[in-house]
Protein backbone atom coordinates (compact mmCIF):
# COMPACT_ATOMS: atom_id res chain seq x y z
CA UNK A 1 0.00 0.00 0.00
CA UNK A 2 1.19 3.18 -0.90
CA UNK A 3 0.20 7.04 -1.02
CA UNK A 4 2.24 9.40 -2.58
CA UNK A 5 1.89 13.22 -3.38
CA UNK A 6 4.04 14.53 -5.72
CA UNK A 7 5.36 18.36 -7.75
CA UNK A 8 6.72 16.63 -10.59
CA UNK A 9 5.41 15.36 -13.24
CA UNK A 10 4.33 11.66 -13.82
CA UNK A 11 4.01 9.06 -16.79
CA UNK A 12 0.94 6.65 -15.01
CA UNK A 13 1.24 3.81 -16.59
CA UNK A 14 4.98 3.20 -16.10
CA UNK A 15 4.20 3.97 -12.54
CA UNK A 16 1.46 1.42 -12.11
CA UNK A 17 3.93 -0.78 -14.23
CA UNK A 18 6.89 -0.30 -11.56
CA UNK A 19 4.85 -0.50 -9.04
CA UNK A 20 3.40 -3.55 -9.61
CA UNK A 21 6.95 -5.18 -10.44
CA UNK A 22 8.22 -4.45 -6.78
CA UNK A 23 4.59 -5.95 -5.58
CA UNK A 24 6.01 -8.87 -6.49
CA UNK A 25 2.67 -10.63 -5.99
CA UNK A 26 2.67 -12.34 -9.55
CA UNK A 27 1.08 -14.89 -9.71
CA UNK A 28 -1.19 -14.19 -6.81
CA UNK A 29 -3.52 -11.54 -8.25
CA UNK A 30 -5.72 -12.15 -11.21
CA UNK A 31 -7.27 -8.32 -11.28
CA UNK A 32 -5.70 -4.56 -11.70
CA UNK A 33 -7.96 -1.70 -11.88
CA UNK A 34 -6.61 1.53 -13.09
CA UNK A 35 -7.94 5.01 -13.03
CA UNK A 36 -5.98 7.72 -14.20
CA UNK A 37 -7.42 11.63 -13.82
CA UNK A 38 -5.40 14.18 -16.48
CA UNK A 39 -5.86 17.90 -17.03
CA UNK A 40 -8.07 18.67 -19.61
CA UNK A 41 -7.70 21.79 -21.71
CA UNK A 42 -10.99 22.85 -21.61
CA UNK A 43 -13.75 23.25 -18.67
CA UNK A 44 -17.10 24.36 -18.34
CA UNK A 45 -16.97 26.25 -21.44
CA UNK A 46 -13.43 27.95 -21.28
CA UNK A 47 -10.35 26.82 -22.58
CA UNK A 48 -7.86 26.44 -19.67
CA UNK A 49 -4.01 27.09 -19.88
CA UNK A 50 -2.87 25.85 -17.02
CA UNK A 51 -3.72 25.10 -13.27
CA UNK A 52 -2.70 25.17 -9.59
CA UNK A 53 -3.23 22.37 -7.13
CA UNK A 54 -2.70 23.14 -3.64
CA UNK A 55 -3.19 20.79 -1.13
CA UNK A 56 -2.56 20.55 2.82
CA UNK A 57 0.34 18.72 3.47
CA UNK A 58 0.18 16.15 6.53
CA UNK A 59 -3.82 15.78 6.18
CA UNK A 60 -3.43 14.92 2.69
CA UNK A 61 -1.61 12.08 3.25
CA UNK A 62 -2.93 11.08 5.89
CA UNK A 63 -6.62 10.72 4.53
CA UNK A 64 -5.51 8.78 1.44
CA UNK A 65 -3.69 6.58 3.72
CA UNK A 66 -6.73 6.35 5.75
CA UNK A 67 -9.13 5.45 2.78
CA UNK A 68 -6.61 3.18 0.95
CA UNK A 69 -7.04 1.16 4.50
CA UNK A 70 -10.48 0.99 4.55
CA UNK A 71 -10.58 -0.27 0.69
CA UNK A 72 -7.82 -3.26 1.88
CA UNK A 73 -10.43 -4.22 4.26
CA UNK A 74 -13.32 -4.07 2.31
CA UNK A 75 -12.68 -5.60 -0.59
CA UNK A 76 -10.06 -7.99 0.40
CA UNK A 77 -7.39 -6.18 -1.90
CA UNK A 78 -3.77 -7.63 -2.27
CA UNK A 79 -2.68 -3.69 -2.44
CA UNK A 80 -3.19 -0.21 -3.57
CA UNK A 81 -1.13 2.55 -5.34
CA UNK A 82 -2.65 6.13 -5.16
CA UNK A 83 -0.35 9.02 -6.71
CA UNK A 84 -1.78 12.20 -6.71
CA UNK A 85 0.10 15.89 -8.72
CA UNK A 86 -0.01 19.40 -6.76
CA UNK A 87 1.49 22.71 -7.51
CA UNK A 88 1.23 23.43 -11.32
CA UNK A 89 -0.22 21.84 -13.84
CA UNK A 90 -0.24 21.71 -17.47
CA UNK A 91 -2.91 20.35 -19.90
CA UNK A 92 -2.99 17.01 -20.86
CA UNK A 93 -0.55 15.91 -17.38
CA UNK A 94 -1.92 13.51 -15.05
CA UNK A 95 -3.13 14.66 -12.28
CA UNK A 96 -4.02 11.29 -10.38
CA UNK A 97 -3.68 7.26 -10.30
CA UNK A 98 -5.78 5.12 -8.51
CA UNK A 99 -4.70 1.52 -8.85
CA UNK A 100 -6.02 -1.50 -6.85
CA UNK A 101 -4.87 -5.26 -7.14
CA UNK A 102 -7.27 -8.57 -6.11
CA UNK A 103 -7.64 -11.90 -6.63
CA UNK A 104 -10.53 -11.49 -8.65
CA UNK A 105 -12.50 -8.51 -10.37
CA UNK A 106 -15.31 -7.60 -8.90
CA UNK A 107 -13.01 -6.21 -5.69
CA UNK A 108 -10.62 -3.94 -7.98
CA UNK A 109 -13.25 -2.33 -10.20
CA UNK A 110 -15.22 -1.60 -6.85
CA UNK A 111 -12.35 -0.20 -4.71
CA UNK A 112 -10.98 1.65 -7.47
CA UNK A 113 -14.01 3.73 -8.00
CA UNK A 114 -14.97 4.05 -4.62
CA UNK A 115 -11.18 5.29 -3.44
CA UNK A 116 -11.72 7.73 -6.43
CA UNK A 117 -15.15 8.95 -5.35
CA UNK A 118 -13.28 9.39 -1.79
CA UNK A 119 -10.66 11.24 -3.06
CA UNK A 120 -12.58 13.40 -5.03
CA UNK A 121 -15.32 14.17 -2.33
CA UNK A 122 -12.83 14.57 0.83
CA UNK A 123 -9.10 14.67 0.10
CA UNK A 124 -7.98 18.10 0.90
CA UNK A 125 -7.25 19.12 -2.70
CA UNK A 126 -7.93 22.99 -4.64
CA UNK A 127 -7.37 23.36 -8.21
CA UNK A 128 -6.95 26.80 -9.77
CA UNK A 129 -7.40 27.37 -13.10
CA UNK A 130 -5.85 29.86 -15.13
CA UNK A 131 -8.00 31.38 -18.22
CA UNK A 132 -6.90 33.66 -20.76
CA UNK A 133 -8.65 36.26 -18.74
CA UNK A 134 -7.39 35.34 -15.58
CA UNK A 135 -8.20 32.93 -12.68
CA UNK A 136 -10.48 31.42 -10.60
CA UNK A 137 -10.63 28.56 -8.20
CA UNK A 138 -13.01 25.47 -9.33
CA UNK A 139 -15.52 25.59 -7.10
CA UNK A 140 -16.88 22.07 -6.01
CA UNK A 141 -16.16 18.98 -8.27
CA UNK A 142 -19.20 16.55 -9.76
CA UNK A 143 -20.35 13.72 -8.28
CA UNK A 144 -19.23 10.78 -10.03
CA UNK B 1 1.70 26.44 23.97
CA UNK B 2 -1.00 27.61 22.16
CA UNK B 3 -3.76 26.39 18.58
CA UNK B 4 -2.56 27.03 15.33
CA UNK B 5 -4.87 27.72 12.90
CA UNK B 6 -4.78 27.31 9.26
CA UNK B 7 -6.49 28.24 6.37
CA UNK B 8 -6.56 27.38 2.29
CA UNK B 9 -7.15 28.09 -1.24
CA UNK B 10 -9.96 30.65 -1.78
CA UNK B 11 -10.64 30.91 1.75
CA UNK B 12 -6.89 31.67 2.43
CA UNK B 13 -7.14 34.35 -0.39
CA UNK B 14 -10.21 35.97 0.95
CA UNK B 15 -9.05 36.46 4.01
CA UNK B 16 -5.50 37.38 3.07
CA UNK B 17 -3.48 34.93 5.55
CA UNK B 18 -2.46 31.39 5.44
CA UNK B 19 -2.30 30.67 9.17
CA UNK B 20 -1.95 32.33 12.88
CA UNK B 21 -1.54 31.41 16.18
CA UNK B 22 -4.42 31.64 19.00
CA UNK B 23 -3.35 31.79 22.67
CA UNK B 24 -4.41 28.62 24.42
CA UNK B 25 -7.47 29.06 26.65
CA UNK B 26 -8.87 32.10 25.30
CA UNK B 27 -11.33 29.33 22.62
CA UNK B 28 -13.58 26.51 23.40
CA UNK B 29 -14.44 25.46 20.17
CA UNK B 30 -13.56 25.45 16.62
CA UNK B 31 -16.38 28.20 15.72
CA UNK B 32 -15.05 30.14 18.57
CA UNK B 33 -10.69 29.83 17.45
CA UNK B 34 -12.83 30.57 13.65
CA UNK B 35 -14.53 34.23 15.18
CA UNK B 36 -11.08 35.01 17.22
CA UNK B 37 -8.82 34.12 13.61
CA UNK B 38 -10.75 36.02 11.53
CA UNK B 39 -11.85 39.19 13.43
CA UNK B 40 -15.85 37.65 14.31
CA UNK B 41 -15.69 37.35 10.31
CA UNK B 42 -19.36 35.61 8.65
CA UNK B 43 -17.98 32.19 7.65
CA UNK B 44 -18.70 31.20 4.40
CA UNK B 45 -21.23 28.37 3.45
CA UNK B 46 -19.86 25.23 2.97
CA UNK B 47 -16.67 25.75 4.74
CA UNK B 48 -14.64 22.91 5.93
CA UNK B 49 -12.85 22.61 8.77
CA UNK B 50 -10.37 19.71 10.38
CA UNK B 51 -8.70 19.48 13.99
CA UNK B 52 -5.61 18.20 13.60
CA UNK B 53 -6.13 16.52 10.33
CA UNK B 54 -9.56 14.87 10.64
CA UNK B 55 -12.83 16.41 9.33
CA UNK B 56 -14.55 17.96 12.25
CA UNK B 57 -17.35 20.44 12.61
CA UNK B 58 -17.71 23.77 14.55
CA UNK B 59 -18.67 22.71 18.00
CA UNK B 60 -15.88 20.20 18.26
CA UNK B 61 -13.32 21.08 21.48
CA UNK B 62 -10.10 22.68 21.00
CA UNK B 63 -7.16 21.84 23.37
CA UNK B 64 -3.29 23.56 23.84
CA UNK B 65 -1.43 22.39 21.03
CA UNK B 66 -4.31 21.69 18.47
CA UNK B 67 -3.70 22.66 14.28
CA UNK B 68 -7.65 23.67 13.19
CA UNK B 69 -8.10 24.46 9.60
CA UNK B 70 -10.99 26.02 7.95
CA UNK B 71 -10.65 25.64 3.84
CA UNK B 72 -13.20 25.20 0.69
CA UNK B 73 -15.26 22.17 -0.74
CA UNK B 74 -12.28 20.25 -2.02
CA UNK B 75 -11.79 19.90 -6.28
CA UNK B 76 -8.43 17.30 -6.33
CA UNK B 77 -9.24 14.06 -8.94
CA UNK C 1 -10.99 2.09 -31.06
CA UNK C 2 -8.90 -1.01 -31.61
CA UNK C 3 -9.41 -4.78 -30.55
CA UNK C 4 -6.46 -7.48 -30.75
CA UNK C 5 -5.77 -11.06 -29.77
CA UNK C 6 -2.33 -12.03 -29.75
CA UNK C 7 -0.49 -15.06 -29.43
CA UNK C 8 2.49 -13.07 -27.59
CA UNK C 9 3.31 -12.16 -24.42
CA UNK C 10 2.36 -8.37 -23.39
CA UNK C 11 3.40 -6.19 -21.05
CA UNK C 12 -0.40 -4.17 -20.42
CA UNK C 13 0.78 -0.69 -19.14
CA UNK C 14 2.95 -0.50 -22.11
CA UNK C 15 0.48 -1.55 -24.25
CA UNK C 16 -1.42 1.26 -22.77
CA UNK C 17 1.22 3.90 -22.52
CA UNK C 18 1.60 3.48 -26.09
CA UNK C 19 -1.88 3.31 -27.81
CA UNK C 20 -3.20 6.29 -25.80
CA UNK C 21 0.03 8.45 -27.32
CA UNK C 22 -1.22 7.39 -30.75
CA UNK C 23 -4.58 8.77 -30.06
CA UNK C 24 -3.19 11.96 -30.04
CA UNK C 25 -6.46 13.27 -27.79
CA UNK C 26 -4.32 14.71 -25.06
CA UNK C 27 -6.11 17.30 -23.43
CA UNK C 28 -9.27 16.16 -24.42
CA UNK C 29 -9.98 13.26 -21.55
CA UNK C 30 -10.09 13.68 -18.04
CA UNK C 31 -10.45 9.96 -17.33
CA UNK C 32 -8.66 6.67 -18.26
CA UNK C 33 -9.73 3.33 -16.82
CA UNK C 34 -7.84 0.21 -17.45
CA UNK C 35 -8.65 -3.23 -16.35
CA UNK C 36 -5.85 -5.80 -16.89
CA UNK C 37 -6.76 -9.69 -16.00
CA UNK C 38 -3.59 -11.74 -15.34
CA UNK C 39 -3.57 -15.58 -14.76
CA UNK C 40 -3.37 -16.59 -11.03
CA UNK C 41 -1.24 -19.85 -10.29
CA UNK C 42 -3.88 -21.03 -8.33
CA UNK C 43 -7.51 -21.59 -9.28
CA UNK C 44 -10.19 -23.36 -7.69
CA UNK C 45 -8.18 -24.90 -4.89
CA UNK C 46 -5.45 -26.28 -7.06
CA UNK C 47 -2.02 -25.12 -8.53
CA UNK C 48 -2.40 -24.38 -12.00
CA UNK C 49 1.15 -24.62 -13.64
CA UNK C 50 0.07 -23.29 -17.14
CA UNK C 51 -3.02 -22.65 -19.33
CA UNK C 52 -4.20 -22.55 -23.03
CA UNK C 53 -6.62 -20.46 -24.51
CA UNK C 54 -8.61 -21.04 -27.30
CA UNK C 55 -10.74 -18.37 -29.20
CA UNK C 56 -12.78 -18.60 -32.50
CA UNK C 57 -10.47 -16.58 -35.00
CA UNK C 58 -12.67 -14.24 -36.92
CA UNK C 59 -15.89 -14.47 -34.39
CA UNK C 60 -13.95 -13.30 -31.33
CA UNK C 61 -12.59 -10.09 -33.21
CA UNK C 62 -16.11 -9.81 -34.63
CA UNK C 63 -17.79 -9.61 -31.17
CA UNK C 64 -15.24 -7.85 -29.47
CA UNK C 65 -15.49 -4.82 -32.34
CA UNK C 66 -19.26 -4.78 -31.09
CA UNK C 67 -19.13 -4.55 -27.81
CA UNK C 68 -16.67 -2.12 -28.39
CA UNK C 69 -18.76 0.14 -30.59
CA UNK C 70 -22.08 -0.02 -28.01
CA UNK C 71 -19.59 1.14 -25.20
CA UNK C 72 -18.87 3.93 -27.76
CA UNK C 73 -21.88 5.14 -28.13
CA UNK C 74 -23.51 4.50 -24.39
CA UNK C 75 -21.27 6.19 -22.61
CA UNK C 76 -19.94 8.78 -25.44
CA UNK C 77 -15.69 7.39 -24.70
CA UNK C 78 -13.43 8.98 -27.02
CA UNK C 79 -11.31 6.39 -27.38
CA UNK C 80 -10.88 2.00 -25.90
CA UNK C 81 -8.67 -0.89 -27.15
CA UNK C 82 -9.09 -4.18 -26.20
CA UNK C 83 -5.96 -6.72 -26.40
CA UNK C 84 -6.82 -10.60 -24.89
CA UNK C 85 -3.91 -13.01 -25.44
CA UNK C 86 -4.43 -16.84 -26.81
CA UNK C 87 -2.36 -19.66 -26.48
CA UNK C 88 0.24 -20.46 -23.93
CA UNK C 89 0.07 -18.94 -20.46
CA UNK C 90 2.52 -19.35 -18.07
CA UNK C 91 1.23 -17.77 -14.74
CA UNK C 92 1.28 -14.35 -13.94
CA UNK C 93 1.08 -13.29 -17.31
CA UNK C 94 -1.42 -10.92 -18.57
CA UNK C 95 -4.58 -12.58 -20.61
CA UNK C 96 -6.27 -9.34 -20.99
CA UNK C 97 -6.70 -5.74 -20.95
CA UNK C 98 -9.66 -3.24 -21.43
CA UNK C 99 -8.83 0.68 -21.38
CA UNK C 100 -11.43 3.29 -22.22
CA UNK C 101 -10.76 7.09 -22.41
CA UNK C 102 -13.56 9.90 -21.72
CA UNK C 103 -14.00 13.28 -20.56
CA UNK C 104 -15.68 12.13 -17.23
CA UNK C 105 -14.92 9.77 -14.81
CA UNK C 106 -18.10 7.53 -14.59
CA UNK C 107 -17.83 6.85 -18.10
CA UNK C 108 -14.87 5.11 -18.08
CA UNK C 109 -15.47 3.41 -15.06
CA UNK C 110 -19.27 2.15 -15.97
CA UNK C 111 -17.61 1.22 -19.84
CA UNK C 112 -14.69 -0.48 -18.72
CA UNK C 113 -16.38 -2.90 -16.21
CA UNK C 114 -19.52 -3.45 -18.35
CA UNK C 115 -16.77 -4.07 -21.45
CA UNK C 116 -15.39 -6.46 -19.03
CA UNK C 117 -18.36 -8.50 -18.35
CA UNK C 118 -19.42 -8.04 -21.59
CA UNK C 119 -16.17 -9.88 -22.59
CA UNK C 120 -16.58 -12.44 -19.84
CA UNK C 121 -19.93 -13.65 -20.05
CA UNK C 122 -19.82 -13.49 -24.42
CA UNK C 123 -16.79 -13.70 -26.35
CA UNK C 124 -15.43 -16.87 -27.60
CA UNK C 125 -12.62 -17.99 -25.94
CA UNK C 126 -11.88 -20.87 -23.74
CA UNK C 127 -9.48 -21.88 -21.10
CA UNK C 128 -8.09 -24.78 -20.30
CA UNK C 129 -5.71 -25.44 -17.33
CA UNK C 130 -2.95 -27.26 -16.96
CA UNK C 131 -2.48 -29.43 -13.41
CA UNK C 132 -0.09 -31.37 -11.86
CA UNK C 133 -2.51 -34.12 -12.49
CA UNK C 134 -3.29 -33.35 -15.50
CA UNK C 135 -5.25 -31.14 -17.58
CA UNK C 136 -8.91 -29.36 -16.91
CA UNK C 137 -11.20 -27.00 -19.44
CA UNK C 138 -12.47 -24.71 -16.90
CA UNK C 139 -16.21 -25.20 -16.73
CA UNK C 140 -17.48 -21.73 -16.88
CA UNK C 141 -17.20 -17.66 -15.35
CA UNK C 142 -18.08 -16.23 -12.61
CA UNK C 143 -19.86 -13.07 -12.99
CA UNK C 144 -18.49 -10.51 -11.93
CA UNK D 1 -21.09 -24.84 -52.21
CA UNK D 2 -22.06 -26.29 -48.64
CA UNK D 3 -22.89 -25.82 -44.93
CA UNK D 4 -19.15 -25.10 -42.81
CA UNK D 5 -19.60 -26.88 -39.27
CA UNK D 6 -16.94 -25.79 -36.60
CA UNK D 7 -16.55 -27.15 -32.87
CA UNK D 8 -14.40 -25.35 -30.45
CA UNK D 9 -12.51 -26.21 -27.20
CA UNK D 10 -14.07 -29.36 -24.93
CA UNK D 11 -16.71 -30.04 -27.60
CA UNK D 12 -14.33 -30.10 -30.26
CA UNK D 13 -12.34 -32.89 -28.05
CA UNK D 14 -15.31 -34.80 -26.74
CA UNK D 15 -16.36 -35.33 -30.29
CA UNK D 16 -12.97 -36.24 -32.07
CA UNK D 17 -13.15 -33.48 -34.58
CA UNK D 18 -12.59 -29.50 -34.70
CA UNK D 19 -14.95 -29.19 -38.64
CA UNK D 20 -16.87 -30.46 -41.16
CA UNK D 21 -18.60 -30.17 -44.22
CA UNK D 22 -22.96 -30.53 -45.07
CA UNK D 23 -24.16 -30.43 -48.65
CA UNK D 24 -26.23 -27.70 -48.87
CA UNK D 25 -29.86 -28.61 -48.85
CA UNK D 26 -29.66 -31.40 -46.59
CA UNK D 27 -30.43 -29.12 -43.42
CA UNK D 28 -32.71 -26.48 -42.59
CA UNK D 29 -31.49 -25.21 -39.06
CA UNK D 30 -28.90 -25.09 -36.73
CA UNK D 31 -30.39 -28.20 -34.26
CA UNK D 32 -30.44 -30.19 -37.79
CA UNK D 33 -27.08 -29.16 -38.58
CA UNK D 34 -26.14 -30.75 -35.42
CA UNK D 35 -27.70 -34.24 -35.97
CA UNK D 36 -26.38 -34.71 -39.42
CA UNK D 37 -22.32 -32.90 -38.32
CA UNK D 38 -22.47 -35.42 -34.82
CA UNK D 39 -24.33 -38.49 -36.46
CA UNK D 40 -27.44 -37.42 -33.96
CA UNK D 41 -25.39 -37.11 -30.79
CA UNK D 42 -26.65 -35.82 -27.52
CA UNK D 43 -26.53 -31.96 -27.65
CA UNK D 44 -24.40 -31.39 -24.24
CA UNK D 45 -26.58 -28.70 -22.07
CA UNK D 46 -25.36 -24.97 -22.05
CA UNK D 47 -24.34 -25.95 -25.68
CA UNK D 48 -23.46 -22.22 -27.69
CA UNK D 49 -23.99 -21.83 -31.23
CA UNK D 50 -23.13 -19.13 -33.78
CA UNK D 51 -24.51 -18.61 -37.48
CA UNK D 52 -21.79 -16.91 -39.83
CA UNK D 53 -20.09 -15.56 -36.09
CA UNK D 54 -22.92 -14.42 -34.57
CA UNK D 55 -24.99 -15.70 -31.53
CA UNK D 56 -28.50 -17.49 -32.74
CA UNK D 57 -30.67 -20.58 -31.43
CA UNK D 58 -31.15 -24.20 -32.66
CA UNK D 59 -34.22 -23.21 -34.88
CA UNK D 60 -32.19 -20.50 -36.44
CA UNK D 61 -32.18 -21.27 -40.66
CA UNK D 62 -29.31 -22.21 -42.37
CA UNK D 63 -28.27 -21.83 -45.91
CA UNK D 64 -25.51 -22.49 -48.78
CA UNK D 65 -22.49 -20.86 -47.97
CA UNK D 66 -23.11 -20.66 -43.66
CA UNK D 67 -20.60 -21.06 -41.22
CA UNK D 68 -22.36 -22.41 -37.99
CA UNK D 69 -20.57 -23.05 -34.53
CA UNK D 70 -20.77 -25.10 -31.78
CA UNK D 71 -19.14 -24.30 -28.47
CA UNK D 72 -19.35 -24.93 -24.37
CA UNK D 73 -19.60 -21.80 -21.84
CA UNK D 74 -17.00 -19.40 -22.56
CA UNK D 75 -14.27 -18.84 -20.49
CA UNK D 76 -12.13 -15.89 -21.35
CA UNK D 77 -10.79 -13.15 -20.23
Amino acid sequence: MKVEIREAGFEPFAEVSRYQTAMQAAGKFGAAAVFVGSMRDFNEGDTVEQMWLEHYPGMTEKYLEKISCDAMERWDLLDSFILHRVGRICPADAIVLVAVWSAHRAAAFEASRWLMEELKSRAPFWKKETLSEGERWVAKNTPG
Amino acid sequence: MSISIKFFASLREQLGRDDCELEAGTVRTVAEAWARATNDAAMPVNTLMALNMEYVDVDTPVSDGDEVAFFPPVTGG
